[in-house]
């Protein structure tokens, strides 16, 4: 069978990701994938193969995301892309790839429409949407208050933009009457002050922060020094404690509501968890210079594990159709950096990994989980 | 009469350069304007080139008045001109200073030039036919495509003086031509100026300090002191005018210079 | 003289339609984009470098050309060939409009306002207001042209040899015009203005015009990278790439025509090498290698090419020998 | 009415911000004539340093000493390796140059301290909040600190020989070199001088908006925009127009466009404002003559 | 007298064009030395070599020592004051300013006192004082130009055409002045100059220079009195 990019020892793999440019934080992950696959091959590799894992730099620039897949594609030969980074960069490269029948793998976006199986079947999505944790949120929202009123702070691109939609998803023709303000920020801005006093203002008493850590913690600060007391959630992007909750202030978070699926670090509640345990010791060995705090090596070490897993489901058959269908058949799969009860699941009509989040809110010292595991539907 | 300069005044806040000058320059007249540094000379050339708009006065141009009118459109007049500190295209050769020149004559836009329509050929070929004349008569033919940057500085006098005669003027400002010269290059100059006069039949308005230059080549001469015209008339009685003597040129060798 | 390098033009050329069928599809791409940034840079060339009004935001006008490309091919089904005119006359017009307050400014407060201009519109494109034809923040995907009926050319190859044909129709056009009356009115206003404009070049009309030139060829690139790429969003169209083209500028050689093939190839390719020199600080390793070379190369590579060509035709020594002042008898009609 | 009370105060408060920034773009450009696009990643990596001096131990003022020396000596050493030789290139290249330096400042600044966001102390820091929590104590102390500097700046360039050689080395450096002036030393001094106020800036200003290797990207398009509104040759005009910049951009934004086209209206009326007084509304009108 | 400044066999070139080839001449100590020549001679450029601002070979001593190779800050710094072509107006600056710049080495109080001198000499400066030097008229740039080098109270004061674009009565105080200077500051000069009456005249030695070569050389006397000269550069 024709399996491109396979050898009897090897399997090559291609990522895309910021390793320059604006996004580069990011790059973190793909650092965390080549150490991990480094030492996978160390320890004989999946199935007696090594991964040859290329992972290339496209500084999160659109059209050098289309020539970097292009150039693994065609001249590397790579068998599959797996966990590109961002949203408009793979929405570049999507049509390309479903074309040349391609899997795009676990593509490193919170996006809603990396679930849509029917157009563009060679694409799959990891994380739960931002739409979907969205709609969690708003159905607290409406399930604890009467009549609220919602304050939205957004990122003015597609991540912020997806929790909007949430919301309107669960609000409906409601949104206009209980969603009384909702502000945008750009990311490069340098303080997000004013779009708090504006919502504030507006005599909302719930806000949701869709926001990255910067913003977020800017914000859970803002509204605490101006005694402003709302239901307050943040997203999901944005519960680390080491970047967020420790420079907005832990006090000034205390209240804080935020749907979990994923492990943070810097969370004393995971000091002695065996799976936090496991990713601190590879990390050790493989990355003893890394940040600890930041949420991006987790999240690698998380997404690598779970390839690993579908490479060892394909067995010999490392044809792109096959390593298709491992990838949207994964059951109950646990990976040790994802909450107890959180699981990865997949299905041919199922192509959001990961689709469950646990609320918890921010008690002063640590991210206490409350209610059960929520499963989320993509929409 | 060609130029027509009526009670021009220029005060730039407190600085008044001009203080209401008046004065004629006639048709194939060349007309020397001295005066004091900082009397004005400049500024009334400034003003005529449209460069600097005069608080008060009118000029007017074979009939046209200028006071007002655009500075683009002075050389379309006829009024052609050379700067005191030389304005030149640095980075461009000679040739293409000089073409600069006629680029009033053009009717070209970019789009012709972009597709070389034969209007711009024709008229690129008419502006080279002018320029090997001017090349020819100014003796610039040798340095044609050197950086003007690199010439000596009466070199690029020249060059500036060929650009305006491109242009074929009618009224020709000359500021200072003779800095930097020796006394037979001053000379030489004279007889350049008087020929340019006869050859194109122009006017010219000189401002120069070197009294030598200036008497030989006027026809008439105008004495500015404080902006304001202090003598008028033939080199001669200029020279000899004891408010001119006082303010500028003194006692010495240059007053008999001449 | 002319006549040589007529000849290397035309063997340079040969060259580039023959590599259409030596490459594969993805380095065809990378060429396209060389071909496509190349006459990007030419357009910010002409403006900056020729005009000498500096321009830190051409990347909107590419975005522009990018978009209109992008709408006219996927809201109403234009052909791709076809939107090129109309996405030059649209860029054409705002660059005119936007010299003209532009015309203004000097130096640093222009570069200023040009940047603030590629800063501001990929938020533009965001706008609600403008979703329904910017598709927002999701941005457009459009379907790549195949090689006319008869051609047995692949998609990559036809899209090359279409770009590189538009390419040197742009070139040929920007070398006559900047060679003629109007080039030496451009750059004569870069050198001084004032003497330009006493020498009858109408200043405002001159500079908007330069900078709607320029601005259309920077959006007829744009709609030539949008068409290669398939793609437009906000986020193609950052400020980075204003400040790519600049470096690109600056890397060919300001004020030279065939300096922005080299410039372009810069940003193209010198990327990649950084990213394989170290994943951990590619940006630096960028950064370093656009330093050292301009630092060893100040006036890029149309710069050094200069030199060399100087150094092998020798030169007329540049002193002169003295010429008497004087007038010849065959005079001025 | 009340809300419009806090989006000016909040508006002054990002103001200085920009203001302190754009005060160190006055210095580099009076200094030099350029406007150096690597001044804010420059800022950034010293606001590292200094916090890996906190870090290390060492109390708040003695890093913050430190650092601003630390800075100086950075900038004069960009200057005379990178800088000098470079000399005679045109003023594009050094611009190109200048693009080249944000690339590596940003990189290495990533590659060493990490991405992760992270606080930073302020030496101001009280138990409350002033004005309803509208203006921190750090907010306060750091306008204070930004007006110091901008006294100190403008006496130096305004009253001292030192600071009118300066000024004279980047107009005009071959006839400074005649009146004996060493044009490589003010030039190098001039990059001192700045990279020390944008190390003092990154000080100021990362207790507000955090510390990551991105602080300055945005910040530094307004501060531009501040010290060209004000005029780039006027200390005073620049911080003028820093503080105008935070707050234009915070009531458009709030009462006249929103948030989404709020950067876009700031920069218009800034551009506006320009095309009526190209040398911004301080600046001091540079006349050429023929 | 003893030679102030002595140029040997010096050589300059821009870029691949070469200017002077090997020239010899020296300034003594408190003289005043004239240096006449054609339009792009290369006058300037001898006053730039000696100022360190062209590339040279050869050797220039100044009171004593080297000075050739050395930076154009440090040949400013030893003593020596240059009027350049072109003025070298710092045109952004005011009038005030460009004047504070030309004793820019020397302490503040000197400055002062010195100040009156050149508003003797210039009392245009005075009333400009507070202008912006770039929007001085031509005459009043050259008059600054002057004021600037003589506020550095140099040894050697280098002046490239004093004269260029000053009213004639101002041409003959200008060398009034320096004759004055010359005498009682025993400040020595030399001048490159086109009025060659004027400059002969305060001169005790003079040069020719013709496409960079040193073509006469001896006392002014002896130069005014030379055929050639007298027809080219004196007119008479
Ligand atoms: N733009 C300006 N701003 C202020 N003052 C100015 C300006 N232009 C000229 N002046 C002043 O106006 C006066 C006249 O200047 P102008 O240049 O016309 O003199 P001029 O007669 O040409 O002198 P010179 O013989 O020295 O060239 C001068 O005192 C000058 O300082
Ligand atoms: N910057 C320069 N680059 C190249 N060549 C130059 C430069 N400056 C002067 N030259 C050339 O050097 C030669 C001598 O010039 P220089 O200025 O020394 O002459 P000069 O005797 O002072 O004449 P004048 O002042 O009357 O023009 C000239 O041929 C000139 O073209
Ligand atoms: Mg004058
Ligand atoms: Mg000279």
């Amino acid at each position: 069978e024709d399996m491109p990019g396979v050898t009897a020892t090897s399997i090559k793999i291609g990522q895309t990701e910021a390793y320059s440019g604006n996004a580069s934080a990011y790059g973190a992950i793909g650092r965390t994938l080549t150490a991990l696959f480094k030492s996978v091959n160390e320890a004989g590799g999946v199935n007696g193969r090594k991964i040859d894992f290329i992972s290339v730099d496209d500084g999160y620039i659109p059209p050098r995301t289309v020539e970097q897949t292009r150039r693994l594609v065609e001249e590397e030969g790579v068998s599959f892309m797996f966990n590109a980074l961002g949203t408009p960069t793979n929405t570049a490269v999507q049509k390309y790839l479903n074309m040349k029948k391609v899997p795009q793998l676990f593509v490193a976006t919170g996006a809603d429409k990396w679930g849509d199986y029917q157009r563009y079947p060679w694409t799959i999505g990891y994380q739960p949407s931002y739409r979907t944790e969205a709609q969690v949120y708003a159905k607290y929202i409406l399930k604890t208050a009467k009549a609220p009123k919602i304050a939205i702070l957004f990122q003015n691109d597609d991540f912020g933009k997806d929790y909007v939609l949430g919301i309107k998803d669960v609000l409906g023709s409601q949104y206009d009457t209980l969603v009384v303000k909702a502000v945008s920020y750009e990311s490069t801005d340098p303080t997000i002050d004013s779009q708090i006093v504006t919502l504030q203002s507006s005599g909302a008493d719930t806000l949701v922060i869709a926001a990255i850590p910067k913003m977020a913690a800017q914000a859970i600060r803002k509204v605490y020094d101006i005694g402003w007391h709302p239901l307050e959630f943040v997203s999901d992007v944005s519960v680390s404690v080491g970047a967020v909750i420790k420079p907005a202030g832990v006090e000034k978070a205390v209240g804080l509501i935020t749907g979990l699926y994923g492990k943070d670090a810097t969370d004393p509640a995971w000091a002695n968890d065996p799976g936090m345990n496991e990713w601190r010791a590879f990390m050790k060995a493989n990355m003893p210079d890394a940040d600890l705090t930041d949420a991006n090596y987790v999240y690698g070490y998380g997404v690598g594990l779970t390839l690993l897993q579908v490479l060892k489901q394909c067995g010999n058959d490392l044809s792109r159709a096959n390593i298709m269908k491992q990838a949207t058949n994964l059951k109950d799969l646990e990976i040790p950096t994802l909450l107890p009860g959180i699981k990865v699941n997949t299905s041919p009509t199922n192509y959001h990994p990961i689709r469950q989040l646990q609320l918890a809110r921010w008690n002063g010292k640590t991210w206490e989980r409350f209610g059960e595991v929520i499963s989320g539907a993509g929409s | 009469m060609l130029l027509e300069i009526r009670d021009v005044a220029m005060r730039f806040g407190g600085v008044v350069a001009l203080a209401g000058v008046s004065f004629d320059v006639g048709r194939r007249e060349i007309c020397g304007l001295i005066g004091p540094n900082g009397s004005g000379k400049t500024t009334l050339f400034n003003c005529i080139s449209g460069i600097y708009r005069s608080t008060a006065g009118s000029i007017r141009f074979d009939g046209h008045l200028l006071t007002g009118a655009k500075r683009h459109r002075m050389i379309g007049y006829g009024i052609g001109r050379t700067f005191q500190n030389l304005a030149l295209f640095r980075t461009m050769s000679v040739r293409e200073n000089i073409l600069v020149g006629a680029h009033h004559f053009g009717r070209a836009g970019f789009i012709a030039s972009a597709l070389r329509a034969p209007g711009a050929r024709a008229e690129e070929t008419s502006a080279r036919q002018r320029l090997s004349t001017v090349l020819d008569m100014l003796e610039l033919g040798a340095v044609a495509e050197h950086l003007v940057a690199s010439l000596p500085f009466a070199t690029q006098k020249r060059v500036e003086l060929a650009r305006a005669l491109i242009s074929s003027p009618q009224l020709l400002l000359m500021d200072e031509p003779a800095g930097g010269l020796n006394h037979s290059e001053v000379d030489q100059l004279a007889d350049l100026i008087r020929a340019i006069r006869d050859r194109m039949a122009i006017s010219i308005l000189l401002v120069e300090h070197h009294m030598n230059l200036v008497m030989r080549v006027s026809d008439r001469v105008v004495a500015l002191e404080f902006g304001s015209k202090i003598a008028d008339g033939s080199p001669a009685t200029v020279q000899s005018d004891p408010e001119v003597i006082r303010a500028y040129l003194g006692g010495g060798v240059h007053a008999q210079a001449a | 003289m002319a006549g040589t390098r007529m000849l290397a033009i035309m063997a340079g050329l040969a060259c580039a339609v023959a590599i259409a069928f030596a490459l594969s599809g993805y380095h065809l791409f990378q060429l396209t984009m060389v071909v496509t940034y190349a006459i990007a840079i030419l357009g910010l060339n002409i403006v900056t470098g020729y005009n000498g009004q500096i321009s830190l935001g051409h990347g909107a006008f590419y975005a522009i050309g990018a978009y209109v490309t992008a709408i006219l091919m996927s809201n109403y089904d234009v052909p791709y060939w076809a939107t090129l005119p109309v996405s030059a006359l649209i860029c054409a017009a705002f660059g005119f409009a936007f010299g003209l307050p532009a015309l203004r400014l000097g130096g640093l407060y222009l570069a200023l306002t040009t940047f603030a201009l590629a800063v501001a519109l990929p938020q533009l494109l965001k706008y609600p207001a403008l979703e329904p034809w910017t598709g927002g923040v999701q941005g457009i995907v459009i379907s790549k042209p195949e090689a006319p009926l008869g051609l047995r050319l692949s998609g990559d190859q036809w899209l090359y040899l279409f770009t590189l044909a538009v390419g040197a129709v742009m070139f040929l056009l920007a070398a006559n015009l900047l060679s003629g009356r109007i080039g030496r009115a451009i750059r004569a206003v870069r050198d001084n203005p004032i003497a330009a404009e006493a020498m009858g070049v109408d200043l405002a009309l001159l500079k908007t015009r330069a900078f709607a030139v320029s601005a259309l060829y920077t959006g007829v690139a744009g709609s030539l990278g949008a068409i290669a790429v398939q793609f437009v969003a906000p986020d193609s169209f950052s400020v980075f790439l204003s400040i790519t083209l600049f470096v690109g500028l600056v890397v060919g050689g300001v004020a030279s025509i065939s300096g922005a093939i080299f410039g372009a190839a810069f940003i193209v390719f010198v990327p990649n090498l950084a990213e394989q020199v170290s994943k951990a600080a590619a940006g630096a390793v960028y950064g370093v290698i656009l330093i050292g070379f301009l630092y060893f190369i100040p006036s890029g590579f149309a710069g050094m090419a200069r030199r060399i060509l100087q150094r092998m035709i020798p030169q007329r020594p540049a002193m002169l020998v003295r010429t008497e002042v004087g007038v010849r008898e065959n005079g001025h009609a | 009415m009340i809300g419009l009370l806090h989006q000016i105060l909040s508006g002054l408060v990002t103001g200085g911000i920009y203001a302190s920034v754009a005060l160190a773009l006055v210095m580099i450009y009076q200094s030099t004539h350029h406007v150096n696009f690597a001044q804010g990643e420059m800022a950034t990596f010293s606001t590292y340093i200094a916090l890996a001096l906190i870090e290390a131990g060492l109390p708040y003022w003695g890093a913050f000493l430190a650092t601003v020396m630390i800075s100086f000596v950075m900038g004069a050493v960009i200057q005379i390796v990178l800088m000098r030789p470079m000399a005679n290139a045109p003023v594009l290249s050094s611009v190109g140059v200048f693009i080249g330096l944000l690339l590596v400042f940003n990189s290495i600044t990533g590659w060493i301290f990490s991405y992760t966001i992270k606080s930073f102390p302020s030496p101001f820091e009280a138990s409350r909040p002033l004005l309803g929590g509208f203006l921190s104590p750090h907010e306060l102390g750091a306008t204070v600190v930004t007006l110091a500097v901008l006294v100190a700046v403008y006496l130096f360039f305004r009253h001292t020989k030192l600071g009118l050689a300066m000024r004279a080395a980047a107009f005009n450096p071959v006839s400074s070199r005649l009146v004996g002036i060493r044009v490589g030393h003010m030039l190098a001094l001039g990059w001192g001088l700045a990279a020390a106020l944008g190390a003092v800036a990154g000080m100021m200003i990362a207790p507000v908006v955090f510390l990551d290797p991105n602080m300055m990207a945005g910040i530094l398009l307004y501060a531009f925009a501040g010290a060209l509104l004000g005029g780039i040759d006027n200390p005073a005009g620049a911080v003028i127009g820093g503080f105008a910049v935070g707050v234009i951009e915070n009531l458009g934004g709030a009462y006249v466009v929103g948030t989404e086209l709020k950067l876009s209206l700031a920069l218009f009326t800034i551009v506006a404002v320009l095309v009526f007084r190209p040398n911004g509304l301080f600046g001091r009108v540079l006349v050429t003559r023929v | 007298m003893p030679k102030l400044l002595e140029a040997i066999g010096v050589h300059a070139a821009y870029g691949a064009s070469k200017v002077l080839h090997g020239i010899d001449f020296m300034v003594e100590e408190g003289g005043v030395t004239c240096l006449l020549g054609a339009n792009g001679a290369g006058k300037t450029t001898t006053l730039r070599a000696i100022s360190g601002m062209v590339r040279t070979s050869g050797e220039i001593h100044f009171a004593g020592a080297r000075i050739d190779g050395r930076a154009t800050e440090d040949i400013a710094r030893a003593g020596i004051a240059h009027v350049p072509d072109g003025r070298g107006t710092f045109m952004e600056l005011t009038v005030e300013e460009n004047l504070r710049l030309g004793a820019y080495t020397r302490p503040d109080r000197a400055f002062r006192d010195d100040l009156a001198h050149v508003f003797d000499y210039f009392p245009r400066l005075q009333q400009r004082l507070h202008q912006q030097a770039g929007t001085l008229s031509g005459g009043e740039q050259q008059m600054l130009a002057i004021g600037r080098a003589l506020l550095l109270r140099p040894r050697l004061l280098l002046l490239d055409e004093p004269s260029f674009g000053l009213a004639p009565l101002i041409v003959e105080e200008v060398f009034d002045i320096l004759h004055r200077i010359n005498r009682e500051q025993r400040m020595s000069i030399l001048v490159v100059e086109q009025n060659a009456n004027l400059a002969l005249a305060i001169s005790e030695r003079a040069y020719l220079l013709e496409t960079g070569r040193m073509v006469m050389a001896g006392s002014a006397a002896d130069l005014a009195s030379n055929e050639a000269v007298r027809r080219s550069y004196l007119g008479f």
